[in-house]
């Protein structure tokens, strides 16, 4: 049994937790559920999509999905770090999409389309 | 000092050579030809300065030819500066009358191959010319350094401008040749340097003392199966250089596809590197070992001789042709060092000395052909006695030396090996004697197929040779001839060395001898 | 006098040396001026030493004079000098080598003007004396090894001198490949004897083995198996002797000076010259005696069949030097020696009629092309049968009769298969003059069949003549003692260097009576080519159309097919071998390991489409597949 | 309370599958923003508001707009969701749907073979105050190094943004030097 962190309300029961349950809270597998498929849908998007603004919108997808993992693991614990977590998240993901849009507007001026598979010149 | 300029000169010509010549067309190729000529020339004269060192020695009995009270006691010359003392690596120069020679055919092939390729090199030649004496620069320090840091420096030194020179001013496959010479003596090169550490640790943490110096680590104690190991990396590197036979097939590409002065300088004289490290190193560091592993070698240097003939015989490109014969005469340096007893290893320098001219000058003569008719194929040539006599002549004079005729230099380092190794196993010298015979068939066939026969293609422009490789061929056949009749001052110059070789392996001896006596090592012993 | 005999072999060596660097721009006249001076001078020097030699003491015989010129290396122990030594039987060489050498370059002169190379040529044919010398006068194995190659090369150089055609070429290669096989057992000798008798110099080394060795034992047999050995490479003798017809190819005189008279004789010299190691070793002795006998049968019967006039001499020459290899097999040192020093006159003047007549039918090497000589020609052809009566040894008035008695006489008294030994020289003989007279008969009698068209000069008849009048007075230094003169005995000259073994001085009434046998022999040798070949020639053709001639003839005429034997056994395996490791055999293991990598180079570099979402993919796969595992294995 | 979080994952996630079967680039996007708004929702609904602001203002706002810009610099519109019919098919689904499945199952298993215990959302919420001692105390070291991270996004952006003569005349500059 882990102990309860700083500021938990105590347990008094079995009953008692299965009560805070019901009003209180949803379980965590639930939550990483929903992260998890939504990070599997961004994946996808990635894998399917041959535009690169939709590559990128995918990525978007996948952080996001990431970081509410973060967040409900915070929420769990009742901590802050899950979204400090987030929050260095949301800093890579404003580096990547500045830097990727970037790129996005390079690679529609050299190649006149945004199709990944037409830039296929490092090819080994 | 004199060492340390022997070293610098080349190397610092080369950078000049390589200044005056960027971006200044023909007249800066020109200038950095004479800057290199001239830089070996200053060595030329450092030589000679040596020379008449060695002699003046003689007079004085400080250098004396008899007999030396400590091994390695006295050098012709030392220059030993720190260089990064915490690790005990030092710069550690030394001459004797082994390195003396060798140097003496460093410089005097140096010049030759900036001859040889005075008219063949039109490309990039203040390039060519650094990599040139860099290389030359590195095989100096490499007969000169007695740091095994700093040899191993030298060592990996003379590689990379090699392999430039192989690969930028190659012929067709010039890129597999570079690299397959390149991928070989890495690696066999990082075996020495395993090997180096490997005796830097153990002998410092048998004494306390960690240093790289030759002298230092000479004598280490160590257990039978450590020496074997540590000489065998040494062996394999030095091998390698030599070629020994299982791992001598970088050598006929690089040979072929080199430049002339590049197959003239790594016949001449990168093989000879590793003839010499073994003299140097992998025999007297580990004598026990490397007693015990000389049937072995041996045999190997028997394989080598007949199988490089063999190969020889097989082809139709002459630089390849001329590529195999160095295999073969190789194989007589390594049967003669570990036939190891003074007529053998009189006769492994007499070999190294003379399979550098005999060789080199071939090289030189295939670069002058391949410069006349553009091809290398035999198929193609024939009967050119017809149109250049005297090419023809000097080519049947080194097919002769290298067939080892007695009165040319070669055929007394090959009969000394060839009686010193019936000394050491009769079996195995007979074997090596049919060498003789193959040899034969190859240089005459060559021979043959360039010079005689029928003509089997028109080539409308063959000049004779020209006054400068008239030059060459002149002052190479003089040396051979003089090798060949009037050896003394090479024997006696090597002598001192080798005579250190013959106690370090008389100990080796005595010690298995005394315990043999004791009943306790003798498994141990038995093994090898 | 005696100071000048390092004049002899260095003024052929400076010949060669102006010829080899001057030759191209000299005139005609000042290259033969060189090239038969310098020999001519050194024969001159060489006459004058031998009258010091044979004057300067009370027993020339047992006279020995050095020079010690230089020591040529010295390893401790090993320290073979650059030394000559002269006693009597290097005097016999050096003179049978200058003479004869002058002689034939003198011939030369006129024989090869048409040819091209004139200048090289004659630098051959001096390095050649110069180291035929240089090998006779050699005071140590070694300086003898240097000659020994430098006469094999001269021979490779002379035999490929028309080089603009592959098969001289090839000859040449061949002969000297053959004789490096035995050089290299010599040189095996060389070590063996270095090792176990500490020297090289022939005397001191021939003292030692004495003292230190026992006859019959080990080392001795092999040592001496192994000069052997050398001696049959160069010799042309079983097994070795392949090379030698085809030797052939060279100019005529070449043949002469090299395959007749001087180098193929040098494995006689040597043997001659090691005589103490042989005597040591007796099964080696016999060894000798017996390939002797049996390639003076092979080579002779072979000689019966050829078409070529100078591969009938080429044959000739092998079954003349057998019957030196069998005196020295017999202990009959001297005897060998002799018929060496009559063998150069009458087969050096023979090759050169021969080569007058093959210049006379310009270029013609067939005899049956030939014939008539006599009439057109008949200087040559009485030059030439006093060659070949003293080679089919027509008694009493030819070199050859005295020198061939001396040795059948002393195969005779032997007592190693003395009987057998001399059955068999004495078939040679016969066979000897068969053949002799065939060719003669077949060259010079009968109708011409072709016109002759050039005749020697002067420079061409002066060496004929005095080959003929050799070849005739040449035996007189050995007449047999029954004749009761003994003034001028090559035995007794040489009689301190080679010791006459006990037995020739057997009874005189034995010899006579084995020298009228020979003396029929020979005569009715001659009658049979007579026979056949004049007389009635429809006999001879007959015989040789019948099947059983036919195969005969052409085993015989391939030389028992040696060639066809070595040629499966040693050249056709040896090019398989070659052919087959061309490209390395052994790289091609590097090979395969470098093209292992090369595999999953390109395999891995397969993987670089350079498209973004195949990247991804294979992330996403590698995530999935590696997230699976994770799980699966919890 | 947990109504509140399912109803917001549902529409999370049917959003979110919508932003990749999108054709128009300017539809996709706005469903991503409503993934994010109801993502946000379940930040606030779970205690953690100041996130679900961030999530609203950066990624909703911010970012969102960076796209926009974007899309109506490369001036993409009919035509180009014209090309995106070409490129979708649906073969091209067969393969991530199955890599998706197959991660799914992963999960599926895990979650059989034991969920993880215990909830979340009943803890109260953990405010802007808590998060900036935690952020500024021990993650004070993450902290700069996105500081640098977003720099050097900045740089790069920049660089890679500039006019393409500027960009081509160095590509000159550089191929003078290295062809010499």
């Amino acid at each position: 049994m882990t102990p309860l962190p700083a500021g938990h309300p105590p347990l008094h029961s079995a009953v008692a937790q299965l009560y805070s349950a019901a009003v209180y809270g949803v379980p965590v597998a639930h939550g990483l559920m929903l992260a998890w498929v939504l990070f599997i849908v961004g994946l996808i998007g990635v894998l399917v999509r041959r535009n690169l603004i939709f590559i990128l919108m995918s990525v978007e997808i996948m952080l996001n999905a990431a970081g509410l993992a973060f967040i409900i693991a915070g929420s769990r614990w009742g901590q802050p770090d899950g979204q400090v977590m987030f929050i260095f998240i949301l800093a890579m993901a404003a580096a990547e999409v500045s830097v990727g849009l970037a790129l996005v507007l390079l690679f529609n001026r050299r190649f006149r389309t945004l199709d990944t598979d037409a830039a296929n010149r490092m090819k080994g | 000092m004199i060492l340390a300029w022997l070293i610098i000169t080349p190397f610092a010509g080369g950078v000049l050579a390589w200044t005056l010549a960027r971006g200044r067309g023909l007249l800066g190729g020109l200038a950095s030809r004479w800057v290199s000529m001239i830089a070996l020339a200053i060595d030329l004269l450092l030589v000679v300065r040596l020379w008449a060192n060695y002699y003046g020695a003689l007079g004085t009995g400080a250098f004396s030819l008899s007999g030396i009270s400590l091994p390695y006691g006295k050098w012709l010359k030392e220059l030993a500066v720190p260089w990064i003392p915490q690790a005990g690596i030092s710069i550690h120069l030394a001459m004797d009358g082994l390195s003396l020679l060798l140097v003496t055919l460093t410089v005097v092939l140096g010049m030759v191959s900036v001859a040889a390729s005075w008219s063949e090199i039109k490309d990039r030649v203040g390039f060519f010319h650094f990599n040139l004496l860099w290389t030359l620069s590195g095989i100096l320090g490499v007969f000169l350094a007695l740091d095994l840091f700093l040899f191993y420096f030298f060592w990996e030194m003379m590689l990379v401008p090699m392999y430039f020179l192989i690969a930028v001013w190659g012929h067709e496959r010039r890129l597999y040749a570079s690299v397959k010479f390149f991928i070989f003596t890495q690696v066999s090169g990082l075996f020495m340097l395993l090997s180096i550490l490997g005796l830097f640790f153990v002998h410092g943490a048998q004494t306390g003392v960690y240093t790289f110096d030759y002298l230092g680590l000479l004598g280490t104690r160590l257990a039978p199966d450590t020496a074997f190991w540590l000489m065998l990396g040494f062996f394999i590197a030095f091998a390698v250089k030599l070629p020994a036979v299982p791992v001598h097939s970088w050598l006929p590409d690089a040979h072929t596809e080199a430049p002339t002065a590049g197959s003239v300088i790594l016949a001449g004289l990168l093989l000879k590197t590793g003839a010499y490290g073994l003299l140097r190193f992998a025999v007297p560091l580990f004598p026990q070992a490397s007693v015990s592993f000389a049937p072995a070698a041996m045999a190997l240097g028997v394989i080598s001789i007949l199988y490089g003939a063999v190969l020889a015989y097989g082809q139709t490109d002459f630089k390849r042709l001329v590529a195999d014969t160095s295999i073969s005469h190789m194989g007589f340096v390594l049967l003669g060092i570990y036939a190891w007893n003074g007529i053998a290893l009189q006769g492994t320098v007499m070999q190294m000395l003379c399979h550098g001219i005999s060789t080199g000058m071939l090289f030189v003569l295939a670069g002058s052909i391949q410069e006349r008719i553009h091809t290398r194929d035999m198929r193609r040539m024939g009967r050119f006695w017809e149109k250049v006599p005297v090419m023809g002549g000097v080519g049947m004079l080194f097919a002769l030396a290298s067939l080892g005729l007695p009165g040319l230099g070669n055929f007394v380092g090959e009969f000394l090996v060839l009686l010193g190794a019936f000394r050491a196993s009769p079996v195995m010298a007979v074997i090596a004697s049919l060498g003789l015979v193959v040899s034969t068939v190859y240089a005459l066939w060559m021979v043959q197929q360039v010079f005689h026969g029928q003509p089997r293609e028109e080539h409308a422009l063959l000049p004779d040779l020209y006054p400068r490789e008239k030059g060459i061929a002149a002052a190479m056949i003089i040396l051979i001839v003089w090798l060949g009749l009037y050896p003394q001052p090479v024997i006696n110059a090597a002598r001192p060395a080798l005579e250190n070789l013959q106690k370090v392996r008389a100990a080796v001896l005595r010690q298995t001898q005394a315990e043999g006596n004791n009943p306790e090592r003798e498994g141990s012993n038995g093994l090898r | 006098m005696l100071q000048l005999l390092w004049l002899i072999p260095v003024l052929p060596f400076a010949g060669f040396l102006i010829l080899a660097l001057f030759g191209g721009r000299m005139r005609k006249s000042a290259v033969a001026a060189v090239g038969v001076g310098s020999v001519g001078l050194a024969a001159l020097v060489s006459l004058v030493v031998a009258a010091g030699f044979l004057l300067s003491a009370q027993n020339p015989s047992a006279r020995v004079y050095t020079q010690y010129i230089w020591t040529w290396i010295n390893i401790g122990a090993f320290k073979p000098g650059i030394f000559l030594y002269l006693d009597a039987l290097s005097l016999v060489m050096v003179l049978v080598v200058t003479v004869v050498g002058f002689f034939i370059h003198l011939y030369s002169a006129q024989f090869m003007e048409e040819s091209e190379g004139y200048g090289r040529f004659f630098a051959y044919m001096n390095l050649f004396v110069g180291s035929m010398l240089i090998l006779v006068l050699s005071g140590n194995l070694l300086l003898l090894y240097l000659g020994w190659e430098g006469v094999g090369l001269c021979s490779y150089l002379l035999i490929g001198f028309w080089y603009k055609e592959p098969e001289n070429g090839s000859a040449a290669i061949k002969a000297f490949v053959v004789t490096r096989v035995g050089d290299t057992a010599l040189a095996i000798g060389l070590f063996l004897i270095f090792l176990n008798l500490g020297s090289l110099d022939i005397q001191t080394l021939m003292g030692t083995a004495a003292l230190k060795w026992r006859i019959g034992g080990e080392l001795p047999t092999l040592a001496a198996a192994l000069i052997l050995g050398g001696a049959v490479g160069k010799s042309a003798q079983l097994p070795l002797q392949t090379w030698l017809p085809d030797a052939m190819a060279g100019p005529t005189p070449v043949s002469a000076l090299i395959h007749a008279a001087t180098m193929v004789t040098a494995g006689v010299y040597l043997i001659a010259r090691t005589h103490v190691l042989f005597s040591m070793a007796p099964r080696v002795e016999l060894a000798v005696g017996i390939i002797g006998a049996a390639t003076l049968l092979i080579s002779s019967m072979s000689a019966l069949v050829q078409h070529d006039i100078k591969r009938v001499l080429a044959y000739s020459t092998i079954s003349q030097i057998g019957y030196m290899f069998l005196a020295l097999g017999v202990g009959a040192w001297s005897a060998a020696i002799f018929h060496l020093v009559t063998h150069a006159f009458f087969k050096a003047l023979l090759f050169l009629g021969a080569g007058a007549v093959i210049a006379g039918f310009g270029g013609e090497h067939d005899m049956f092309k030939m014939g008539g000589v006599r009439k057109q020609s008949p200087f040559v052809f009485w030059t030439f049968l006093a060659g070949a009566c003293s080679l089919s040894a027509l008694p009493l008035v030819t070199a050859g009769f005295y020198s061939k008695g001396m040795i059948l006489f002393g195969a005779w008294q032997s007592r190693q298969a003395g009987f057998w030994l001399w059955a068999a020289g004495l078939t040679g003989a016969f066979l000897t003059s068969i053949y002799t007279f065939r060719m003669v008969f077949i060259t010079f009698f009968g109708e011409a069949r072709t016109a002759m068209a050039k005749k020697p000069d002067i420079r061409e008849a002066v060496p004929l003549v005095v080959l003929a009048f050799l070849a005739v007075v040449g035996g007189f230094i050995g007449l047999p003692r029954f004749l009761g003169i003994r003034s001028l005995s090559i035995t007794g000259f040489l009689s301190a260097v080679l010791p006459s073994s006990a037995q020739m001085e057997g009874q005189k009434e034995t010899e006579l009576l084995l020298e009228t046998v020979a003396s029929i022999i020979s005569l009715a040798g001659i009658y049979v080519a007579y026979f056949f070949w004049l007389s009635a020639p429809e006999y001879s053709r007959e015989i040789a159309q019948s099947r059983a001639g036919k195969t005969i003839r052409r085993f015989l005429f391939s030389g028992w097919g040696f060639d066809w034997l070595y040629g499966k056994l040693f050249v056709a395996p040896y090019k398989w071998v070659a052919r087959v490791s061309r490209n390395d055999v052994i790289d091609v293991a590097y090979s395969f390991i470098a093209g292992v990598n090369r595999f999953f180079h390109y395999g891995l570099s397969m993987t670089q489409t350079g498209r973004v979402r195949f990247y991804a993919a294979a992330i996403a796969l590698g995530a999935a597949v590696t997230i699976t595992i994770a799980v699966l294995a919890r | 309370m947990a109504n509140v979080f399912y109803i917001s994952a549902a529409v999370a996630l049917v959003s979110t599958m919508l932003v990749i079967v999108q054709r128009n680039v300017v539809h996709a996007l706005l469903y991503l923003i409503l993934s994010l708004l109801s993502v946000a929702v379940i930040f606030f609904d779970i205690g953690a508001p100041f996130v679900a602001a961030l999530e609203i203002i950066i990624y909703a706002g911010a970012i969102m707009v960076l796209f926009v810009f974007v899309i109506m610099m490369l001036n993409l519109g009919a035509q180009s969701a014209e090309e995106e019919r070409h490129w979708q098919t649906w073969g091209m689904w067969i393969g991530p749907a199955v890599l998706g499945a197959v991660l799914l199952a992963d999960l599926v298993y895990m979650l059989a073979q034991g969920p993880p215990r215990g909830f979340f959302g009943n803890m109260g919420p953990v405010g802007p105050k808590q998060v900036g001692i935690a952020l500024f105390g021990p993650y004070l070291i993450g902290v700069e190094l996105a500081s640098l991270l977003l720099l050097a996004g900045l740089i790069g952006a920049y660089h890679l943004g500039k006019p393409a003569k500027m960009a081509e005349a160095g590509k000159n500059r550089a191929r003078e030097r290295g062809g010499e």
